[in-house]
């Protein structure tokens, strides 16, 4: 929950709100579970009129937000999301255009800016791999140098919505060290297979790529550039997913506390026994961190400031281990119902602890802060 | 259709032959990896040839009086049946029968209800279940909505019921209801016995959130039951269940199994579960020494929790704790559940969210599902603990003196 | 001994200019690394001679009337004098003269009263400190048992007082007893100003567990207070007490100081403690992925702490969220404390248990005083978010309409 | 607490605890902290003749217990001191009789054992050093092959009551490997240090050597025989300092319920708030579970048992973590009184923490279970 907003952020984050009332939510992400997509394509395409994918890419591509922190008001529209268990590769796509808009060449922003942007395209980002620990040290998909560009060799994992998208941002290795580049949906050598998830609104995949060409003209970054651009990415991507658990969290403790007032046991509210009290309000104060930290890693990030990366990690590290400690608990205050399949707060639960573990668990992060501060000493 | 009850008393080792000889004979063994139970067609079919092989072969019912259709025999014959059924597959789909309902009806149920049902059970011809959570009662068993209405010689019965092991398949049930509002919650409850093929019983399997469907949930709308179907006397019902709740608390710390011990009470030593570790080489991550940490902090609560269950158990045999030290055990297994989750959680890492199909991961629905609600929440466990063994004050309880129908209920179902 | 008052009223900018002036000229700059407060004979003595400075200068009491010897100029001038301050040596020591007794005096007090008392604040003759907690009161403040009977023309009382910061050093308290214990607790309390130098009060330092000694203890032994010395009226002290409260609440919010912030509202971005890493390397464990983790940990905590003290504080200014919010803040901090404490623990491993002398290990004792309990303890910040930004209901307490007399109290010293 | 003891041992018990009620308890352990020496010669002279001493000796060599465990009967005793806040090296001198009763030769068992079973000599274990995690791996102590035995260069530390004990139990490394030797108190070269510690009631140093001279018939073990001997030496302390932890967490349990009931706040016991009843009942239920790790582990430890190594650490793993949990929260649950000086629980979480670390913090124990299963699996 993002506090202090403009009057226009304020309006926005109701449309939003709205939308997504009428639109997405528990019930329609069971529905969805089954689709083979995943998401609503009318969804996404009305997502596009409200916004949602342009607020990380400049004016002059289509895009813009209505603050002065594009990544702030995303933030709004990924907590909207997760409070709603809502389908779709917002934050994929986000992410992707994020990066072309920052460190692609001109000529890439002209030609995929607008079209993601407008969410007539989809972008999704390959950046992961099997048993990785999100580092950019653990990149190991190979980029072959050719003559005219470079050919891709291996495996990328946890691509959201892969099947549906129409671009891929990869990130590879090559011998002069990472490069980035973009390959097309349909692509030679790129074969998609499908992952189950624990997250059953959400669609996750393996891609691999056996000799797949790029052209030069599809390189975004190499080297030095491409490990910061990586940096980068893996920030903007883990305050949007911060944001998105804590919309699920945020959920998932107002389903909880609304049940304490109402059920009754031994002829009183669950809510009147202390022990579940202290439980409820201890949820609440950390929730209150949860927020705080990704709002100020937003703000961090958005402005480069020099403790984005060490901002984006507290926001992770926080965020991941205590959202799934919350929603594990409101299942314990809930008891049997909230064991069952019928019930919304499993569908909560199952977002944050995917959450926790995809773009590197909290342990990974608290370490790399021992990292950061070591290079800050260097 | 009589039972073959052993003529005068054989010694344990003629009765120990016997069993030995007609378990080899008649009774499948035990395949490794088999499921506890197996509550579908083929397994309940099973289990009731092997209870009708054991009633033919005159060795079921080992302790039920003979007038019930048992063999009469002490509790040291017992002991040597579980022995020698150690290895062999038992009917463990009537573990409800045998280990609550046979000996509350023992206890409690008027000597023709005791004539009528006990044989069928012991002849494998009835499985029974247990018809006491409700979806509106969670934890407060004695403040059940389900009513029971005397209407001339029959009660009729409305309400529902969840939580119910073997629903699906069993014949009859041992239901709790409420006949009399007007008085205190356990002051107005009855037991009785309901017929599952009564069409008012509409019986549904529950899916939890771990995917599992070993629950059933139970809409009874107007059931009737005869007036002589009650145990115990009419609005004495909370002590039956009592002894009921008592007989599956022992059950429970025997390892509920109607054959030999799963192995709980021996003492096999310190066991390491490899497949933490097997995960992490996977991974390759079983050199790091914080992963390491993790997997011995597993391996650690499982060596806690089975010594606690040796010590706890063998204390409350002895008489040195109180049968209330139980809840010791229950607790522990949700503390040490919940952290067993968070930890399979973080060795899996990104493995736990998203894997390849077919290869279920087990550790994201481990972390999901591992919690202290099933067979009473870790809350009431420290209630008990803390009034029963520490002797704290209880809560203040507005409902244990007033009249039903004037304390706070739910209306709509909900927890557990 | 007059102020000086500054006449006509100055622009903000006029006063900025003064103030930096005196402030430069006559007043210390904080040294690096001085205790914020200095409870000794030369903190004490340097704090009311740079008081003294401040009203000598005409600087003192910016917001407080001209009535009763201050300057009478609106918040805006406050902030200039906190901005200004800044980097100078505050008289700290008269913080709670300051923060809590003069707003609390200048809403409830009597005219002379106010006249009598507060120019000696200002100009740094008298510090003040508070006698609220008792040793058998602890959280349950309205339930104390220092007692006030009238007597004539004074007031005779007699209890006992605790967790009084400065208790050694103030000049005069400002004291919450019962002078009437036939009506509910809170309907019998009244707030007295009592002078410390009076022989009936005893003062004994405290030391805890940590070996620190900043609070005191005050046996009051038949304590003689004239009648007019009453703040508010005679059993309206609890009123005046949620005023002092309130008071004490928004100090703490502006991070105490009487100059300017120390730093809590500013962005100074993520900093990481290098304590923790410095023991590691010192204990050859740097490399070690799992204490990489804890000291990462004790970093996140940190962060996420600051972070949210920034963001509550701001909402609670801007009324996003309620005055009550600060329990989410003190909550926190308890929580933080005990795992930092852990932490501390774990990575120091042997060294926190046994040093050399002279290389006082802070890391055992940093676990042994990890607590949540000065300043109210966490379950009382956990009950107020519970049930006052979460809407649960209130705990059932026997105490709040029965007259004081015939609740159940404490009858020896404890828990605070 | 150990349940199911024999009249025998009851009454040994009741002894024990009878005579710590008269001699020791926190009042006591505050005046010994004063006291040069840190405990009470004349009661360490009684503990001798209650046969505190002789437990894990052979009668042979004027040893002796009243069970067929004497672990389990030594457990007993430190229970009851940790119940006490006894001072003194019980355990120190437990350890070195037992090392010399299992791998001693015949003359040094007939030359120490029967002074150090009857009290009137004091041993103590001389085994970890500085940062070391307490694995046979980390002793660095040199022990340098002369034609009559070893010469010792380094220093040992967080060594009990060195200040007192009459001999020391060396354990050093030489080119061959471990080696074990006892070196007596005033030994050329030997120098004691005291150290400050957290747990006031008890007295820890550091002790150095420097050219100190062994003869050969000091040297107790060798090479392998000297690995498998501390690892023994190790298990037993363990033990023993668990039970000491179990009683000094009783103990202070035991004051916090009865606190909780007799302390009132807003017209009702504290111990009617439903938050503390059930942070109380989780102590009890993991307290449960320390007892039963350190009778389970007395047990396999005592019998050679296959677990044994893994039993020691699965106790001091769970005893060392819960403990200071427990106490930690004692203190909170008990508020201001607590945090002061005179109040006597800060002295059972001072042993506590203290007995979290020494010997091995918990951490260290729990990746050592995963070094014994990977050797088992070779």
């Amino acid at each position: 929950m993002q506090l202090g907003l403009s009057d226009t952020q304020q309006m926005f984050l109701d449309t939003t709100t709205k939308f997504l009332d009428g639109h997405s939510g528990p019930g329609r992400a069971r529905e969805l579970m089954a689709d083979p997509e995943g998401f609503d394509r009318s969804d996404w395409d009305q997502g596009g009129q409200l916004g949602w994918y342009a607020m990380l890419v400049p004016e002059k591509y289509g895009g813009g937000s209505i603050s002065e922190s594009g990544l702030g008001d995303a933030a709004l529209v990924a907590e909207a999301m997760g409070a709603h268990v809502h389908t779709g590769p917002f934050l994929a796509t986000n992410v992707t255009a994020f990066a072309l808009a920052e460190y692609g060449r001109d000529d890439q922003k002209e030609r995929f800016l607008p079209s993601l942007a407008a969410g007539s395209s989809i972008g999704t980002w390959a950046y992961a791999e099997t048993d990785s620990d999100w580092s950019a040290g653990s990149v190991a998909l190979r980029a072959t140098p050719t003559d005219v560009g470079y050919v891709l060799d291996g495996t990328k994992s946890y691509v959201q919505d892969a099947a549906t998208a129409d671009l891929f941002l990869v990130t590879a290795r090559s011998p002069g060290g990472l490069v980035e580049v973009i390959v097309p949906a349909g692509a030679p050598g790129l074969c998609v297979q499908p992952l189950e998830s624990l997250d059953l609104a959400r669609r996750l995949a393996e891609v691999s790529f056996t000799g797949t060409p790029v052209g030069r003209a599809d390189v975004v970054c190499e080297g030095a550039d491409a490990k910061a651009a990586v940096e980068r990415q893996l920030q903007v991507a883990l305050v949007l997913q911060c944001a998105e658990t804590n919309g699920a969290t945020g959920a998932g403790l107002d389903m909880t506390v609304g049940y304490a007032k109402e059920r009754v046991a031994f002829g009183r509210p669950i809510g009147s026994y202390q022990a579940l009290k202290h439980r409820l309000a201890d949820h609440r104060m950390w929730l209150e961190g949860s927020w705080a930290t990704t709002a100020y890693a937003a703000g961090s990030i958005w402005d480069r400031r020099p403790d984005a990366a060490a901002a984006a990690r507290v926001a992770k590290a926080h965020v991941g281990r205590w959202s799934t400690h919350i929603l594990h608990d409101c299942i314990q205050i809930h008891g049997g119902i909230g064991m069952t399949w019928e019930y919304d707060l499993h569908l909560y639960f199952r977002r944050a602890i995917a959450n926790e573990v995809l773009y590197g668990a909290p342990d990974d992060h608290m370490r790399h802060l021992v990292d950061i501060a070591e290079e800050a000493a260097r | 259709m009589t039972s073959a009850p052993v003529t005068g008393s054989p010694t344990p080792e003629q009765f120990r032959a016997k069993v030995r000889g007609w378990l080899r004979d008649h009774v499948p063994r035990k395949t490794p990896g088999e499921p506890f139970l197996q509550w579908d067609d083929e397994g309940v079919a099973r289990s009731k040839r092997i209870q009708r092989t054991l009633w033919e072969g005159g060795i079921a019912g080992v302790t039920v009086p003979v007038d019930y259709g048992g063999l009469g025999l002490g509790s040291a014959y017992d002991r040597v049946f579980r022995e020698e059924a150690a290895d062999y597959r038992m009917p463990e789909e009537f573990g409800n029968a045998f280990n609550v309902v046979l000996p509350t009806l023992l206890a409690h149920g008027r000597e023709d209800l005791k004539k009528q049902y006990i044989p069928r059970m012991l002849n494998g011809e009835h499985i029974w279940c247990q018809f006491l959570s409700e979806p509106s009662g969670g934890s407060d068993l004695a403040g059940l909505l389900t009513r029971a209405d005397r209407d001339g010689d029959v009660w009729r019965l409305n309400g529902a019921k969840i939580w119910t092991t073997g629903g699906n398949y069993s014949d009859y049930a041992i239901c709790l209801a409420r006949t009399n509002p007007e008085v205190p919650k356990h002051a107005g409850l009855t037991m009785f016995v309901v017929a599952m093929a009564d069409p008012g019983i509409t019986v549904v399997a529950l899916k939890l959130t771990d995917g599992s469907q070993d629950f059933c949930q139970e809409y009874i709308d107007d059931v009737v039951v005869p007036a002589d179907h009650v145990i115990g006397d009419v609005n004495d019902g909370w002590r039956v269940a009592t002894t009921l709740m008592m007989n599956e608390r022992t059950a429970v710390g025997r390892g509920w199994s109607l054959g030999g011990s799963k192995g709980q009470s021996e003492d096999r030593g310190i066991a390491f579960d490899p497949a933490l570790l097997d995960l992490a080489r996977r991974t390759e991550r079983s050199d790091d020494p914080h992963v390491r940490s993790l997997i011995g902090e597993s391996w650690v609560m499982t060596a806690v929790q089975e010594q606690t269950v040796r010590r706890v158990s063998e204390a409350m045999r002895t008489g040195h704790l109180p049968g209330h030290a139980a809840a010791l055990l229950k607790a522990m297994s949700g503390a040490t559940g919940r952290r067993q989750g968070e930890i399979g959680l973080e060795v899996a890492g990104s493995r736990a969210a998203a894997w390849r199909p077919g290869q279920a991961s087990r550790w994201g629905v481990g972390r999901l599902s591992s919690h202290g609600i099933g067979g009473g929440t870790t809350e009431m466990q420290r209630n008990a603990i803390a009034e029963r063994l520490l002797g704290l004050p209880r809560e203040p309880s507005p409902d244990r003196e007033l009249p039903f129908s004037q304390i706070r209920k739910n209306t709509s179902p909900g927890r557990n």
